[in-house]
């Protein structure tokens, strides 16, 4: 498989040197996402100031109701604001997104990094291990490991960790191999600085963004792998506002109450949205001359 | 061309030790659960008597390596073990399975490339543009939206509501297959299109910047015939490794669809046995699936290969 | 109007300009201006440096400007049709026919996915109207006039199994091989080893002539103009700096900036010779300056040149300058 | 080989080899390969793609190891795995001043970087260093920091001169170090050297493609054709009477800056053969215009041919009229 | 006399929010005896297909504990008396009738000549005595323990089978009842067990047609089913179809005719004009269990108090959706001997305060709730109890354990509190209660630890009084006791529900939860 991955780029040198410095903020995408999840987080913080109920208010008699003056986006069928738990629960799930996704980011960079840098053995043996783990599907695992390891949070983390680190470790590899044949990695080299200090200064920092980029779209997986065990009843422990059991909670509604569904769904995708949005306008920032 | 094919009995070779691993994860997966899976299985009729023998029986008392090896033997012999829950052999369980499963991902395979293909050109073709950002941006939508809610949805609609598909199930022949599996392929397909979309759209792009393509505008090439002769077979060749490694999320994704179609294929038996804890049934499915991963692996190689006359394989000199 | 040859051209370039749209009525200027013919037959030489614009007003030509380059103004009549309006369906027609192009990489500029052989039949195929089969022999037949050894069997190479050299063959044989009246090569040699670039420059004028193609040479190396062409723009900063035949322009540049330009390139033939860089760099795209654009390291500067905008005017029998101050700088031997 | 050894010598290699692959894939991007620098010299080494000009200046700088042979410094012999200290004493610089530079430095950590880590100065000395480097290569301080993407290739390339030159070493390997400028920039980075062999008594290895380019620098010049140096003789000697066909060939080829009849056959025809399936014999018989039977049976060693400092690796070296320059000459 | 452990909560339940029905409901099949009447003239033929959650997992009538299993098996499997319409009572099947010795300890049972197996061959007393001996043999692992009382059975003639008792046991009848002594060929008609039930034979109006494991399960009519006439349908086709949206789209498209478990949440949704939603009587008691081998829950204090925070009547709203009842005694509405006025308790502030301040933990505590996953219903009860117990400071964390998971740790007493829920399998009080109130039946009292002396003295006291009345009153003190006691918090009583295609005719389930469908039919 890596054989297949590392023939593909050609190297087009000589790009005018104006494009790469145009400014972060005149970057579209960027910006709009920035925007996006900018207010994602705000409204996240802001939620114990801004939401009209506390999430975990019952209220039985208002079960189940459509939007109204009172409940602007409906209750759910105890009787919550569904508004105040969308608002709380952007907390727990930028939280989870994001944690999820910095232990494998860090582990898979680090272990991709040293792989496509020193090669033979060490790359033999790390890429044969991804290759294992690659070998599941994301999901069969995940729900396989939550299973094993008990719903929950901390069993989610772990779950996620697991096994996606080996996406990191791929993306990070294959641009290190690509970035190790660049000239300014062999001056490095031959400017007598050691492995450690090449990788970490001059590899690094040039390498990372593909992963960034791919962790943006990484956190709205985790967050789906999340909403996907919440499906199977392994989702975060109730009653906590989040996402994921806001869309399990109402799937039984979701041919008579179809908002109730859609509502957290919506909040899932405008995430997303801004996240690749991110993720995009990242790529075009840090590596120019790579993508479009 | 069948020369360059030489590097397939390496590659195969190459894809045992991931084998091997596979075989390592699927053996820990169920013995790292907590407790006495012989507890489990027996459940209701648990008695400490009855554990300590169904644990002799099944060699959880031996060490954990001599256990994996017994396992390993056991699979050299086709033997995977019986269904706790259904009382039969897991390997016909999981072979009468495999086929509704593989049916239903290359169905998915092919309607995501239907849908990718068209709209990642047409995006292509005018990058920036109106149609390059609705392109980009409304399949983000589609990541956005849990499987099983836009499977349900589809039901709504084209099943319920305009009654063109039947709600779930799998049908007796292949014609209705096809026919049953269609919404939930569908479902699977959308929610990998946005990856290959970009892809797909990324490399259009390349090709289309390229100085061939040029050298074929150069010779009077131009709308179809240039899309056709020189874009589409030079951007489909980076999307096949795309979709490769995309394949193993598809298959996951069957879990999920499965479920909501009610489709009796590997994944709904996965999520039904890890639920009852069968474990052979456990092991399995996800020693297929993983092997099926590998195998895609392999097969991706080899048509990335067949495509891309520059890619040579057996030869690996680097200078 | 400036006229290089008493036939009527094959190709008249008449003050095109190139940039890239900012906003309605705005445009960071790439070319500015460029006016040339090119006889038929002739051959044709296009010099400056990186960023001098000679490729992008080849590309403009050529109908493959990048995506965001506008034409601003100007025609390139080919015949009696403006290469610059032309309705793609007619590019079409006439690309390969009668105008075809030569691409600097050769490894990039040939389909890695297709033989080499089907290439070159590809325009043959369109526009003669040949078979499948004829098409093919006639590939094999281009392949064989370039040179190549063993035709046949290279047909049914793809690019990447043959050398540089080969490739830039096969490249030639793909322009040439439905006879167009004028071929463009945009660096065609840059890519090559020294030697393969001297064998590759004979063949390229040898079928040139052979076929009666006019040719159009972009190239930032002054000696391989100098072994090419007849005639040649000098271009710095997307203008026109000189014009003439090569043979007066290289006995005695008639613009401070050629003249810069020759004693700042080594000479194979006279090593003793001090090698003299030009200072400063080139001026920016977005911000064109008001006078001549080689103004600020121009050792010939004066007030006059950094205020008004200069044009490439005749001073000699078929020679033209854009240097106001070519009468007060240089000997002019009207 | 050499035939000058002395304590003059601020690097040389000897019989150097570079073998890829294994078993029937060989590919010898070096065979056997003899080469010295006196101190303060500035040796050209050209040769076309392929001809291991590349590895062996990777060789000698550090970023690879050879198969066989030594390679000395100062005398010394310096193994495969260097220490900083080796690797200071032999500096490199690249061909591509655009990605020869990391994009996410300044110039002034650039410079900093490689001076803390060999210690080149004392830290509170290392602003001054770097400014001082500055000068060296002819840059402003007031670019120190700025990142590479803000300047011009010609500035870029003086960068990594100064990077290379900041830990004070004795021999600097330079590959194709202007072939990615424009014309009116080489000049400056060719003076660059110049003054920097005479200012700080450098040793310069100059690779280069371009012959009219090596012409205007250095003393000495090596060809190499297919992993081999077929000629090695002063700069003026060289062009005046070369003695090795391939190199009347090179030669020949040189496009010139007077206009001249292309009707003529080329001087060379042919491109050099794969590395991996060597002509038995000499390795250029194939291509050669002269190569008799003797040729294709006997592999000649680099003798001297008419000077002592003149060798050439051919069985008729001397006795070949160069018909190309011969040609040229006429034109003009 | 010692009864085995029965599985307490849907084993490996898959149905995602589906309403949790007890593994332990059952009895026996049904004849033509449909109550309901049902307008039009039954049509003959067609296919029934039901919807339902998961698979079958096994045709075993005396091994397998699951519904699935039991449903689709008791189409073809009948014992000789049967469960009467209204659950409370027996009713000859394939019995004639019987008579009881005047000590109480012989019963002797006339067969009804002429029944044939689905094999065509004859029943006869030899089959009975096989049948019985064969569930009895199995005591340890199935349910043979339900036939502890009997000391043997005997076929002295062709028509008539005497089963002798070990001691007075009133609900033996009942206990016949039940589908695991139905009856089958005599030594599985020469097979070995295991393959015999690859492809069953009884006396059912169905018999065995094929299966595709996870996806369908499908019966034909029996030929030879000894009710002239019946049954009316040709086929029956249990199709697993694990979404419960799914199964209720299905049965909206006509692709399926029955859902076998619609939720509660969308349950109105599910009536239209082409579907029905059915409710029937059940004897489901959901309720809470207090683990009293852990602090505080051996405080009768304790288990009074939050028996008395929790707000049935919003359990009843929101997880049933008003379609059941608030539970109030140990016994359901739907088993005998039930008592309207028993004192359960029922959300009282005053009485949990006062409770509380009795109690070990006045000042509260914080505990856990454990709930397998993926049962919607037990989800929002959870959160319910949760967000009801939480002024009194009893801090609840919800434990989601997979199915299994959950029952073992329930098993192991590894829980503080639990949702569970219990459906009868014969028409008798006793096989809960012995369940529930005895630690020596085996489950140490619905796994609660619940020792009360009294309680063991009235249950195993009625388990041995045949006279009605006698049995009556003692079991109203033992509902009296319990509702004190609170071992137990009873939450609600859940009938069952079913979507029903209006085509789908005389479709009932029995208070035990089984469906006969010998006179079902449907319309075109």
């Amino acid at each position: 498989m890596s054989a297949v991955a590392t023939l593909r780029r050609s190297r087009r040198g000589g790009q005018p040197a104006s494009r790469r410095l145009r400014p972060w903020y005149k970057n579209g995408s960027l910006v709009a996402g920035l925007i996006i999840v900018g207010i994602m987080v705000l409204l996240a913080v802001l939620a114990p100031l801004i939401s009209p109920d506390n999430p975990l208010h019952q209220n039985l008699d208002q079960a189940l109701q459509g939007p109204s003056g009172t409940h602007w986006l409906g209750t759910d069928k105890l009787g919550r604001d569904v508004l105040s738990r969308l608002l709380y629960g952007a907390r727990v799930d930028l939280k989870i997104g994001f944690l999820a996704v910095l232990i494998p980011f860090v582990v898979g960079s680090i272990l991709g990094a040293i792989a496509g840098y020193y090669g033979g053995w060490i790359d033999i043996i790390i890429m044969r291990v991804v290759d294992v783990f690659y070998a599941f599907p994301l999901y069969l695992l995940v729900i396989a490991l939550v299973f094993v390891l008990g719903s929950g949070e901390r069993s989610i983390y772990l779950a996620i960790a697991l096994v996606s680190w080996v996406s990191y470790c791929k993306i990070v590899r294959g641009e290190v191999i690509v970035a190790r044949r660049q000239e300014y990695v062999q001056a490095a080299r031959l400017g007598g600085l050691k492995n450690m200090r090449v990788l970490a200064r001059h590899v690094g920092p040039n390498v990372v963004s593909q992963a960034i980029t791919y962790a943006m779209s990484d956190i709205i997986m985790d967050i789906m792998v999340i909403v996907t065990l919440g499906y199977l009843g392994l989702g975060i422990t109730p009653p906590t506002a989040e996402w994921g059991s806001m869309i399990s909670d109402a799937q039984e509604f979701i041919t008579t109450l179809w908002w109730m569904a859609v509502l957290p769904g919506i909040a899932v995708v405008i995430t997303g949205l801004g996240l690749s949005l991110i993720g995009d306008g990242l790529g075009d920032l840090l590596s120019p001359e790579r993508r479009r | 061309m069948l020369g360059r094919l030489k590097f397939v009995p390496m590659r195969i070779l190459q894809a045992v030790p991931v084998a091997f691993g596979v075989t390592v994860v699927v053996f820990l997966l169920v013995h790292l659960i907590p407790g006495n899976p012989a507890e489990s299985i027996l459940g209701a009729q648990a008695t400490p008597a009855r554990v300590a023998a169904l644990s002799k029986q099944m060699g959880l008392d031996e060490s954990l390596p001599q256990q994996y090896l017994h396992f390993l033997s056991n699979l050299a012999h086709g033997n995977l073990g019986q269904s706790y829950t259904y009382q039969t052999s897991v390997l016909s369980l999981v072979l009468q399975r495999v086929p509704v499963t593989l049916t239903l991902v290359l169905y998915s395979v092919v309607l995501m490339l239907i849908i990718s293909v068209p709209l990642s050109a047409w995006a292509a073709s005018r990058p920036g543009g109106a149609r390059d950002h609705a392109v980009r941006v409304v399949p983000l939508v589609g990541l956005g939206m849990p499987q099983f809610w836009v499977g349900v949805m589809l039901l709504l609609v084209f099943a319920v509501g305009f009654k063109w598909f039947p709600v779930g199930g799998y049908g007796q022949t292949f014609s209705q297959h096809l026919w049953y599996l269609f919404l939930p392929a569908l479902t699977l397909a959308i929610s990998v299109s946005p990856v290959i979309i970009r892809s797909l759209r990324s490399s259009m792009l390349n090709v289309l910047e390229s100085d061939y393509v040029a050298t074929a505008r150069s010779k009077g090439a131009g709308g179809w015939s240039l899309f056709s002769g020189h874009v589409l077979r030079n951007a489909v060749i980076p999307a096949v490794s795309i979709v490769g490694v995309n394949v193993g999320y598809l298959v996951g994704g069957t879990l999920v669809i499965e479920q909501v179609f009610a489709i009796p294929g590997l994944g709904s038996l996965l999520i039904g046995s890890i639920q009852a804890r069968d474990f052979p049934s456990v092991q399995a499915v996800a020693l297929f699936v993983a092997v099926f991963v590998v195998v895609v692996g392999v097969l991706t190689d080899i048509v990335y290969t067949l495509l891309d006359p520059r890619v040579d394989l057996t030869r690996r000199i680097e200078v | 109007m400036p006229t290089d040859t008493q036939l009527k051209p094959v190709l008249s370039v008449q003050h095109v300009s190139l940039g890239i749209r900012r906003s309605e009525g705005h445009w960071d200027p790439l070319v500015r201006d460029v006016s040339f013919d090119v006889g038929a037959g002739m051959r044709y030489g296009l010099v400056g440096e990186s960023g001098s614009g000679k490729s992008m007003t080849l590309k403009a030509i050529a109908g493959l400007l990048p995506r965001g380059v506008e034409v601003i103004e100007g025609q390139a009549w080919f015949g009696d049709e403006d290469l610059l309006t032309m309705s793609a369906g007619r590019r079409r027609q006439i690309m390969g026919p009668k105008l075809s192009m030569i691409f600097q990489e050769p490894m990039t500029a040939l389909n890695p996915t297709m033989r080499v052989g089907a290439q070159i039949a590809e325009g043959p195929r369109r526009h003669l109207g040949l078979s499948k089969k004829a098409a093919m022999d006639l590939a094999v037949e281009m392949i064989a006039r370039t040179g190549i050894p063993d035709p046949v069997r290279r047909a049914r190479a793809y690019p990447h199994e043959l050398s540089g050299g080969l490739r830039q063959r096969v490249m030639i044989a793909m322009a040439l091989s439905c006879q167009p009246a004028l071929v463009l090569c945009d660096e065609p040699t840059t890519a090559l080893d020294v030697t393969v670039q001297d064998q590759v420059l004979r063949l390229l004028t040898q079928l040139c002539e052979d076929m009666g193609s006019a040719l159009v040479f972009v190239t930032h190396d002054l000696a391989v103009i100098s072994q090419t062409c007849s005639r040649l723009s000098v271009m710095y900063a997307g203008q026109i700096m000189e014009q003439g035949s090569v043979r007066d322009v290289y006995r005695a540049p008639l613009h401070p900036y050629t003249e810069a330009l020759f004693e700042s390139a080594p000479d194979f033939d006279d090593p003793e010779r001090m090698l003299k860089p030009i200072p400063g760099l080139p001026p920016s795209l977005t911000h064109p300056l008001p006078g001549c654009a080689f103004a600020p390291r121009c050792r010939h500067v004066v007030e006059a040149c950094t205020t008004s905008a200069k044009q490439l005017a005749p001073v000699a029998d078929s020679r033209l300058t854009a240097c106001d101050r070519v009468h007060e700088i240089f000997e002019v031997n009207a | 080989m050499s035939t000058i050894s002395g304590v003059n010598e601020a690097l040389s290699v000897e019989d150097v080899t570079k073998q890829y692959g294994s078993r029937r894939n060989i590919l010898r991007a070096l065979d056997g390969v003899s080469l010295e620098l006196q101190r303060g010299e500035i040796v050209g080494l050209v040769g076309e793609s392929g001809s291991g000009k590349s590895t062996l200046a990777k060789i000698i700088a550090g970023g690879t190891g050879q198969t066989s042979g030594r390679v000395l410094s100062d005398g010394q012999e310096i193994g495969i795995r260097r220490n900083a200290g080796e690797h200071r004493r032999i500096q490199m610089v690249f061909q591509d001043p655009y990605s020869s530079l990391n994009p996410r430095l300044t110039v002034r950590s650039t410079l900093a970087e490689v001076l803390r880590v060999h210690k080149i100065v004392e830290r509170d000395q290392i602003d001054k260093e770097v400014s001082r480097l500055m000068g060296l290569v002819g840059l402003d301080d007031s670019a120190l920091d700025a990142y590479p993407g803000q300047f011009s290739g010609g500035q870029r390339q003086r960068i990594a001169i100064a990077r290379a030159l900041a830990v004070r070493p004795e021999v600097l390997v330079a590959d194709e170090p202007v072939s990615a400028l424009d014309v009116s920039v080489q000049a400056t980075i060719l003076d660059l050297f110049r003054s920097l062999r005479s200012e700080l008594g450098l040793s310069v290895l100059f690779i280069a493609h371009n012959l009219a380019v090596v012409q205007h620098l250095v003393d000495r010049i090596a060809v190499m054709y297919l992993g081999r140096i077929v000629e090695v003789a002063p700069v003026q000697a060289l062009f005046a009477a070369p003695q090795h066909p391939y190199t009347q060939a090179l030669i020949a080829s040189v496009p010139r800056m007077r206009p001249a009849d292309l009707e003529r056959a080329p001087a060379i025809e042919g491109e050099p053969p794969s590395p991996i399936h060597l002509p038995p014999g000499c390795r250029f018989n194939p291509r050669c215009a002269h190569a008799q039977s003797s040729c294709r049976d006997t592999d000649p060693t680099l003798e001297p041919a008419g000077a002592p400092d003149h060798l050439a690796a051919c069985l008729f070296a001397g006795a070949l009229q160069p018909r190309s320059i011969a040609a040229t000459k006429e034109s003009a | 006399m010692k009864r085995k452990v029965l599985s307490l909560t849907t084993v490996g339940a898959l149905a995602v929010g589906s309403v949790a029905l007890s593994a332990c409901s059952g009895g026996a099949a049904g004849g033509a005896s449909g109550a309901q009447t049902d307008g039009g003239t039954p049509v003959k033929g067609g296919n029934l297909v039901v919807a339902r959650a998961q698979d079958a997992k096994s045709m075993n009538n005396i091994l397998t504990f699951d519904n699935t299993s039991i449903f689709t098996f008791e189409q073809m499997l009948q014992p000789l008396f049967t469960v009467t319409a209204d659950g409370k009572g027996t009713t000859p099947l394939l019995a004639k009738g019987y008579t009881i010795s005047a000590d109480k300890m012989t019963y002797t049972i006339n067969l009804k000549p002429g029944i044939k197996f689905s094999s065509g061959t004859e029943m006869t007393s030899a089959d009975v005595k096989f049948s019985i001996d064969q569930d009895t043999k199995y005591a340890s692992t199935g349910w043979g323990y339900i036939n502890g009382a009997i000391k043997q059975v005997s076929a002295p003639s062709k028509y008539v089978v005497v089963v002798k008792l070990k001691h007075p046991w009133a609900p033996l009848i009942a206990d016949l009842a039940l589908f695991s002594n139905a009856v089958v060929p005599n030594n599985y008609g020469g097979k070995t067990m295991d393959a015999f039930y690859q492809a069953p034979v009884g006396t059912g109006p169905f018999k065995w047609g094929e299966w595709k494991r996870g996806q369908y399960l499908k019966l034909v009519a029996n030929p030879n089913y000894w009710q002239t006439g019946y049954p009316h349908l040709q086929s029956v086709t249990f199709n697993v179809v694990p979404d419960s949206n799914t199964r209720k789209l299905q049965v909206q498209g006509g692709q399926a005719d029955i859902d076998e478990y619609p939720d509660w949440s969308t349950f109105q949704s599910v009536g239209s004009s082409a579907v029905n939603a059915k409710t029937f009587p059940s004897t489901e008691l959901d309720y809470v269990a207090f683990n009293e081998a852990k602090k505080p829950f051996q405080d009768v204090h304790v288990r009074r108090a939050i028996s008395a925070m929790i707000d049935r009547q919003s359990i009843v709203k929101a997880v049933l959706f008003n379609h059941g009842t608030a539970a109030n005694s140990l016994l359901m509405p739907g088993v005998p001997f039930y008592q309207k006025s028993t004192p359960g308790i029922t959300k009282d502030a005053a009485l949990a305060k006062k409770e509380m301040s009795l109690s070990s933990v006045p000042n509260g505590f914080s505990t856990s709730l454990l709930i397998p996953s993926g049962d919607a219903s037990k989800l929002t009860t959870a959160q319910i109890i949760q967000s009801d117990l939480k002024p009194y400071n009893i801090n609840v964390t919800i434990k989601q354990l997979d199915p299994t998971a959950n029952h073992n740790a329930q098993q192991n007493m590894q829980y503080e509190m639990g949702l569970s829920a219990w459906t009868m399998d014969i028409p008798d009080p006793d096989e809960w209660t012995s369940f529930a109130v005895d630690p020596a039946g085996g489950a140490k009292s619905a796994y609660t630890n619940y020792s009360s002396a009294t309680a063991i003295k009235l249950n195993r006291e009625a388990e041995q009084t045949v006279d009605p009345t006698k049995r009556a009153a003692l079991y109203n003190q033992l509902q009296n006791v319990t509702a004190h006691d609170a071992p137990l918090a009873f939450l609600y009583y859940a009938p069952f529900a079913y979507g029903v295609s209006s085509n789908v005719h005389k479709f009932q389930v029995t208070p035990l939860g089984n469906y006969p469908l010998a006179d079902v039919w449907k319309s075109k």
